[in-house]
């Protein structure tokens, strides 16, 4: 070839390989600076930031699923609160032990904790897969609509199957243990510091989030990724390429009910009782403003916008003394829970309006989606 | 018997309720391929101006006013947000109207507070008894309201020029203004006849026999969406067969609860979304949507 | 760090009072969990400005203990996430909660409030099974308590009698099914069969409930849901010429529900029961609290959450006062004296007890009926009484 | 690879849809190792043999074989399994990925990573990829779209996508090729080079290539047989010249020559 | 006189520059012709015109006028009110609706009332008989030069004063890109001005009276068509006239030594 060919484009963009990717990201420091606050956060915050953090990293794992399946593939899906809940009622059915509470018999198999948690989101798992005549076959809005009857009925299940979830009570969550640490409210205290179960959880979930954060960029980088984004882009070009359509569009979907059902447990740890209302649809449509928030089909993306949809409620609330326009519940004027609303659906349109690509692509504007 | 006649008829009015509402649904779809969670919002915005208008200006002019206003909110929806959005992917659009739908729905429960809003309605709980069953009168309104806009706007979306622009704008917004179509209008003028039929379908909603409009009245607009998907998302003769399965599923799944009690009891809202899963299984695109089309 | 552990209860202020969490030496913060944007914000919002207008009162007259009272409120909106997390927040800064809507919620953390907290919970909330709990106290009759007073009304005005069907339309959840296992007691003990209708809050259309309820031949009604729901009912069971009784527990009315077309059904055969007078009621208790109210807060409407509010955030008044003359206001303290309050707040009707955290504070109910010429909505029927087959009744085994 | 290519048989192929024969009862084989082109008037059902081929469209009746393998009623993927390869006519590119996806997409049949490998990184995923990638840059090179393989594809000019679309079928390393229409859309240079790349691929690689294109110049060039179908029938077959001067040929699909 | 005067064009997509100070004259009733390969910004020039710029993101610099009236600031709606009408590249039919349907989109902009539209569409059924045989198929499955058609015969309904084609005969057969040359002629012997835009160069140059020629986003060459379709460079690039040295040239030029190996791995 000649030399005058090999000449860069004028305007290339960001390069598509791992390695030049890798030198883009911010410095290494700025990881490890994060990295270690994080891992000192339960050493200063109080409970209520750390659980309002637990509910984030639980949301972020749900939402990195979600992204697999809405972003990457297209799929839209206004069903993942019912995963959750598969998650969540079911480590509770499997770690829990049979017995009865306020006169309901609830059954349990007692399983080691542990065991239970892995087993719940392969449960999660399972359902997805028994969705997959669905999840295979439709997509678009039909198989939103399709995905929000799961909704309703799980709903149903939890407020009726009383001997397996306690019905409208809940069950309460067995604390999990793991390698003789087990994560309830006993005080452990580390370094002069009492660590109760938010505090032993937080790393926990940090543990499950990084993981689950590196598992779906792997996935999104690799093979499966690129065979998930053809099938967006073009179903049957996607099958002619070799690409078995309904199978990874079952799989995705499996994939993403996994995550779904492992935010589900961290939850329910969380919350230490599961309570039915909260698998309702609002929850869904909340992971779906998450991924959109953050930045569609992007796992950094999915970690960003379930930070800023799980904390923003919870902080202006904090703070609503003292917060301008936000006035005190009671005394008139706008209450902080609708200031919240009226600021998280602003951020849902102005974020879609003013950043297309999603926050994720504040930190980053060069870098390609992914 | 009479019950199941009963069932059935109280399922088919309330059904043709859903069909209005799943009507607004389809017309947006049809206009912009954009499924519109902010509709439950615009019915709520129309008839909370009838609600709060009656008294003052009397029945008629505060509905006239409420669908009015339904439209303007509609198209201020549109022409704030929807049009900015333009191209963008359906499922970020379909996200986006659950945005506005949050707003709209904070600021209008904000606004009505914890009130029960009456109408107006000159129907009031007159009943009308046929063979034995006896059939609310509003309900029979409803019924003929919601046959006549759904005839509208079948032959309107076939036949006229506005249907096609319509459909064309939806579809290939680029070459649909190479065709000196206006988008801007086209989708502006989609966003307020569905703010007017919600308007519409709020007055149904909310008269006897449920007393009336308030802040959880836009949860029952949900009810539409099984409808909607079930008669196929972009077919009006949908709308109308897919309100009406709902009721009546809704309607026989309640009145005979106690014969379907190994279920579970409360399945009324559920049973709706089973007969949706069922459709879907056999026909993807419901019983009347259009099919995926694709070729190579 | 700041939260490495330092001892700093038992503390004691200058008058020997023993005091901990969310008191010092000027203030006592109570917490109030409530919903003022969610599904129960019309109660939600009462029962806030009532305690509200209580904690105002009490400081204009001096305070508790030398201490000026503070009400920390927190609007969850019905939002698991966002109780427990309000709760979470709230807990180590205040003494305890006036207020605590959503009983899921308080299901929740009770094993926090029980197992650590240990400070007092007072739900809005009558679910037996919040009972039982030697912080989290429920002030007045339990739903299923009370749909057994309302049977017994019924029967009792012979409306009903042995044999006879009775429906009972109940929303899915805590209170209804708690009142459904009330209306059974009732019917095993009366020979009645209940009818079961189970609704959803998104139910708002009863017709096909009350088709059903028609063709089983029921002669009274149940109902133990929402207003609306209340109103539906009442209005199509009216309009379809399906006259019974209908009964309702504390929940299933409102008083802007006269405003609708459901009004005039409404006054005819329907009846409510609760653990209060009504707000309307020309006894003094609500007559004082109706004025003080409708004075602070002009342009909201007056209904039964106002007192229920405001008698919750007297009996906590009541226990810190106790626990003020005992000297010792830290959350054990104030639990100690609440177990000792026996005999109050008759000024609403009924007298609650708060000495067995096994029972329900009362099991007395008024029964009372809409009526729009009254300020509230309500007038009694039949005052506080307790019917036989309430008397022993437990849910819990 | 296979050291002899099989033969593609069409056997009585028929495709109807409501109210249309597309193709009725066609037949013709694929010699291994030659360039087939497939030629006719609009609508004479030429995609329509592709997407049967390719397994896009189930035949009414008919069977289609690869060597002994029979590829009717097999799904896409399956038949993309077993080395048919297709370009499309209206191009089938993702809008926003990079050249260098699109073309790993390609790959995809003769990658094994999947989720599990691919999500935990495990070696052997990663390894494959980069090989593959390596592999991906030589055919890119090869057609002549080494310069672009950063860009998104939906960015390019239209006949730089259609090279895209033979990068991505070659990338599968087919035994046959589909090329519907490849050099539609190119000026008479690009047209040259792109059919002197399709020549390449059936030098260096043996591999069989059908071809559906209307430029007859290149069909005269690159064909070793041709089959005309008009109105879903086959009207005539043979070698390029032979073709070019049947009448039926003529009279239904090149009018008079200029 | 309708005119269309491109002046010092400049477009670019975010950072790509795709044409540079272009200047282009359509006189009133001819036909102009616009070459080049692929990128050259052929369809970037014809959406300009248009004002569908936006669609892709791009934005543009320079002037174009329509019988002395900017198009600058209009919509694209405004420019088809103005009478210039463009088939677009690849096809582009709306693949959900019936051919017929379709039909009835193109005529929207038509200025003619309902007498005009009918005319109109027997004149487009006469031209490509398939699209009345197909009235009440979906666009979407026909074939790639029904659609093709299809295309060009919507835009026909909407009675164009200057008509944009890019690409008309592409994937058509030799027997329908000559018809479409015909059409093309017939049209512009009504009075239609073209531009078009065209891969076949042979028959652009011989409908054309005047051609241009872009390259990588600049007018490379331009005149009357019998001109250029004399020279040597339009000849061998896009002409595909092949004479010896040339073809040594371009075997050079192109690498065709370039081999591919098997994969073996
Ligand atoms: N899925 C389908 N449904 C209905 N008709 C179809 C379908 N696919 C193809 N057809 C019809 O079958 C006929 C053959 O189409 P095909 O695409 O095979 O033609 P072609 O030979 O490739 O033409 P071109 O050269 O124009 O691409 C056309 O008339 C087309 O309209
Ligand atoms: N949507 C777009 N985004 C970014 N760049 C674009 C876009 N469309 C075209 N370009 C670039 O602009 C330049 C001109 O493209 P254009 O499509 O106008 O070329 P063309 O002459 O029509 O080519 P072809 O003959 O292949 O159709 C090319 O470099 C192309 O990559
Ligand atoms: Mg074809
Ligand atoms: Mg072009």
């Amino acid at each position: 070839m000649s030399e005058a060919v090999k000449d860069a484009p004028a305007a290339a963009p960001a390069t598509a390989t791992p390695f030049t990717d890798r030198l883009r990201r911010p410095a290494p420091y700025l990881w490890l600076t994060g990295s270690v606050l994080l891992l000192l956060f339960p050493f200063y915050l109080d409970r209520f930031w750390l659980q309002a953090g637990l509910f984030a990293m639980a949301a972020a794992i749900g939402a990195i699923g979600l992204n697999l399946l809405t972003g990457s593939t297209g799929q839209l899906s206004m069903g993942h609160a019912f995963f959750l809940a598969v998650g969540a009622y079911g480590y509770c059915i499997l770690a829990g032990e049979s017995g009865t509470e306020n006169g309901h018999a609830l059954t349990g198999l007692g399983l080691p904790t542990w065991l239970a948690a892995v087993l719940a989101v392969l449960l999660a798992g399972a359902a997805g897969g028994l969705f997959s005549p669905i999840a295979g076959r439709l997509s678009g809005a039909y198989l939103g609509i399709a995905t929000l009857a799961l909704i309703f009925i799980g709903q149903h299940v939890l407020f009726n199957a009383d001997s397996l979830t306690g019905g409208f009570n809940g069950r309460p969550v067995p604390p999990l243990s793991l390698f003789g640490l087990t994560f309830d409210d006993a005080e452990v205290v580390v370094a002069a510091v009492p660590f109760q179960s938010s505090e032993k959880l937080w790393y926990l979930g940090l543990a499950a989030l990084l993981a689950g954060g590196l598992f779906a960029r792997g996935v999104l980088r690799g093979r499966p990724g690129r065979a998930l984004n053809a099938i967006r882009d073009h179903r049957i070009a996607a099958g002619v390429m070799g690409v078995p359509v309904a199978r990874y569009r079952a799989g995705v979907f499996v994939l993403s009910s996994m995550y779904a059902g492992l935010a589900g447990v961290l939850l329910a740890l969380v919350f230490q009782r599961t309570v039915p209302e909260y698998f309702g649809m609002i929850l869904s449509l909340e992971y779906l403003a998450m991924i959109v928030i953050g930045g569609l089909g992007s796992v950094a993306g999915a970690v960003i916008g379930a930070a800023f949809v799980s904390l923003l409620p919870q902080v202006l609330t904090h703070y609503s003394d003292s917060l301008p326009l936000v006035s005190a519940p009671g005394t008139g004027g706008i209450a902080p829970g609708e200031a919240s609303r009226y600021l998280y659906g602003a951020a849902v349109v102005a974020v879609v309006l003013f950043l297309p690509g999603g926050l994720a692509r504040l930190k980053n504007p060069g870098e390609k989606k992914k | 018997m009479t019950t199941f006649i009963e069932l059935l008829l109280g399922g088919l009015s309330i059904g043709s309720v859903y069909a209005l509402i799943a009507l607004g649904f389809v017309v947006i779809f049809k206009a912009t391929e954009v499924v519109n969670f902010a509709h439950a919002s615009l019915l709520l915005a129309g008839g909370y101006v009838t609600a709060v208008l009656h008294d003052d200006i009397g029945f008629w002019p505060a509905l006239a006013v409420g669908i009015a206003g339904a439209a303007v909110v509609g198209s201020a929806v549109e022409f704030f947000v929807m049009r900015r959005y333009r191209g963008s992917d359906q499922s970020v659009l379909a996200i986006v109207t659950i945005g506005v739908d949050i707003l709209l729905t904070t600021e209008l429960t904000r606004r009505m507070g914890t009130d029960v809003l009456s109408l107006g309605d000159p129907w009031g709980d007159d009943v009308v008894t046929i063979g034995g069953v006896t059939l609310a009168e509003t309900r029979i309104a409803a019924f003929l309201v919601a046959g006549l806009l759904i005839t509208v706007f079948l032959l309107a979306f076939r036949f006229t020029s506005w249907g096609v622009s319509m459909r064309a704008a939806a579809e290939n917004p680029q070459t649909a203004a190479l065709m000196g179509i206006r988008l801007g209008r086209v989708s502006l003028s989609a966003w307020a006849v569905a703010g007017a039929l919600a308007a519409v379908a709020a007055l149904f909603l909310t008269v006897f026999p449920t007393p009336g409009l308030e802040r959880a009245t836009s949860l029952a607009a949900l009810k539409a969406f099984p409808a909607a998907i079930l008669g196929g998302l972009d077919s009006t003769t949908g709308a109308l067969v897919g309100g009406l399965v709902v009721g009546v599923t809704e309607s026989l799944a309640t009145g005979y609860q106690s014969d379907l009690s190994f279920l579970g009891r409360g399945i009324g809202d559920l049973a709706p979304y089973l007969v949706m899963v069922v459709v879907l299984l056999v026909r993807p695109a419901g019983l009347f949507g259009t099919k995926e089309l694709s070729r190579v | 760090s700041e939260k490495a552990k330092s001892s700093d209860d038992g503390a004691a202020d200058k008058n020997g009072v023993k005091t901990g969490e969310g008191v010092t030496d000027s203030k006592i913060t109570l917490g109030a969990l409530t919903d003022m944007t969610g599904v129960y914000a019309s109660l939600g919002k009462s029962v806030t400005q009532a305690q509200q207008l209580w904690v105002k009162e009490t400081n204009k007259a001096g305070g508790i203990c030398d201490r000026q009272i503070e009400l920390a409120v927190r609007d969850h909106g019905y939002d698991p996430q966002k109780a427990i997390g309000a709760y979470t927040e709230l807990e180590p800064d205040v003494l305890g909660f006036t207020q605590f809507i959503g009983s899921p919620f308080v299901s929740a953390v009770e094993s926090r409030i029980d197992g650590q907290d240990k400070g007092i919970v007072l739900p809005q909330a009558w679910s037996a099974n919040l009972v039982g709990s030697k912080y989290v106290r429920v002030i007045g009759a339990t739903y299923d308590v009370e749909t057994i007073n309302l049977i017994d009304f019924l029967l009792d005005g012979k409306r009903i009698a042995k044999g006879d069907k009775i429906g009972h339309v109940y929303f899915e959840g805590d209170y209804g099914e708690n009142a459904l296992a009330g209306s059974k007691h009732a019917a095993k003990e009366a020979g009645l069969t209940v009818v079961e209708q189970k609704i959803k809050p998104t139910d708002n259309d009863m017709t096909a409930q009350v088709s059903a309820l028609k063709q089983a031949g029921v002669k009274a009604v149940v109902i133990s849901a929402g207003p609306r729901q209340a109103a539906s009912l009442v209005g199509v069971a009216a309009a379809t010429g399906f006259k019974v009784p209908v009964v309702g527990n504390n929940s299933a009315y409102a008083p802007q529900l006269l405003a609708t077309q459901a009004g005039a059904a409404l006054q005819k055969d329907y009846y409510i029961g609760a653990s209060t007078l009504p707000i309307g009621d020309a006894a003094e208790g609500p007559a004082k609290l109706a004025e003080a109210y409708a004075a602070q807060y002009p342009k909201d409407g007056l209904d039964n959450g106002v007192i229920a509010g405001y008698n919750a955030a007297s009996v906590f008044g009541e226990a810190l006062k106790k626990a003020c003359a005992s000297k010792d206001l830290t959350r054990e303290g104030v639990d100690k004296a609440l177990l000792t309050i026996k005999d109050f707040g008759a000024d609403f009707g009924i007298a609650h007890d708060f000495t067995d955290p096994a029972a329900p504070s009362t099991r007395q109910t008024v029964v009372m009926k809409p009526d729009a010429k009254t300020p509230g909505g309500l007038k009694v029927v039949r005052p506080a009484e307790v019917a036989p087959a309430a008397e022993s009744f437990t849910l819990k085994p | 690879m296979t050291a002899a290519p099989a033969p593609l048989t069409v056997r009585d192929v028929t495709v109807r849809f409501a109210g249309l024969t597309a193709l009725d009862a066609v037949s013709f084989t694929v010699e291994p190792g030659s360039v087939h082109a497939v030629i006719g008037p609009n609508g004479a059902g030429k995609s329509t043999t592709f997407n049967v081929l390719s397994g896009v469209y189930r035949a009414t009746s008919g069977s289609v074989h690869l060597g002994a393998t029979e590829l009717t009623g097999l799904a896409p993927h399956t038949i993309a399994g077993l080395g048919v390869a297709r370009t499309f006519q209206n191009l089938a590119l993702p809008p926003h990925a990079t050249v260098a996806e699109s073309l790993m997409l390609g790959r995809h049949r003769l990658t094994r990573a999947g989720f599990v490998a691919s999500g935990l990184r495990l070696p052997s995923a990663t390894r494959e990829a980069r090989r593959h990638l390596e592999r991906v840059r030589e055919i890119a090179e090869f057609i002549g779209l080494d310069k672009e393989l950063d860009f998104p594809a939906g960015a390019l000019p239209y006949g730089k996508q259609k090279l895209v679309e033979l990068g991505r079928a070659l990338c599968m390393e087919p035994e046959v090729l589909l090329l519907d229409e490849p050099i539609a859309g190119m000026t008479a240079e690009e047209r040259r080079r792109t059919a002197a790349v399709v020549a390449g691929v059936r030098d260096s690689l043996g591999i069989s290539i059908v071809m559906v294109e209307h430029d007859m110049g290149v069909v005269m060039r690159l064909a070793d047989a041709v089959t005309v179908l008009d109105f879903g029938r086959r009207i005539a077959g043979g070698t390029p010249a032979e073709v070019q001067n049947d009448p039926a040929v003529v009279q239904a699909y090149l009018g008079a020559q200029e | 006189m309708a005119t269309l005067e491109i002046r010092e064009l400049s477009v670019g997509y975010g950072p790509v520059r795709a044409l540079r100070d272009v200047s282009v004259d359509v006189p009133a009733g001819a036909i102009t012709a616009v070459l080049g390969g692929n990128g050259a910004g052929k369809t970037t020039l014809l959406r300009a015109v248009s004002r569908t710029l936006g669609f892709h993101r791009g934005t543009g610099t320079g002037t174009i006028r329509f019988d002395g009236r900017p198009l600058e600031g209009l919509r694209p709606a405004q420019v088809v009110a103005a009478g210039v009408i463009q088939v677009p590249e690849g096809r582009q039919v709306f693949a959900r609706m019936t051919v017929a349907d379709n039909l009835r989109a193109g005529a929207l902009g038509a200025r003619g009332g309902r007498k005009a539209a009918a005319a109109a569409l027997r004149r487009v059924h006469e031209l490509f008989p398939v699209l009345a045989d197909r009235a009440h198929q979906r666009a979407g499955l026909l074939s790639g030069g029904e659609q093709q058609m299809l295309a060009m015969g919507r835009a026909l309904m909407a009675a164009p004063r200057l008509l944009l084609l890019d690409e008309p005969s592409l994937g058509l057969a030799p027997l329908m890109a000559a018809r479409i040359a015909e059409t093309v002629q017939e049209i512009n012997a009504g009075g239609t001005s073209v531009m078009l835009v065209e891969q076949n160069a042979a028959i652009a140059l011989r409908l054309a009276s005047t051609a241009y020629v872009l390259d990588v986003g600049e007018v490379a060459l331009d005149g009357p068509a019998g001109e250029l379709a004399a020279s040597d460079e339009v000849r061998r690039r896009y002409l595909g006239v092949v004479d010896e040295t040339a073809a040594e040239d371009a075997a050079r030029a192109e690498g065709v030594t370039r081999t591919l190996s098997r994969w073996s791995a």
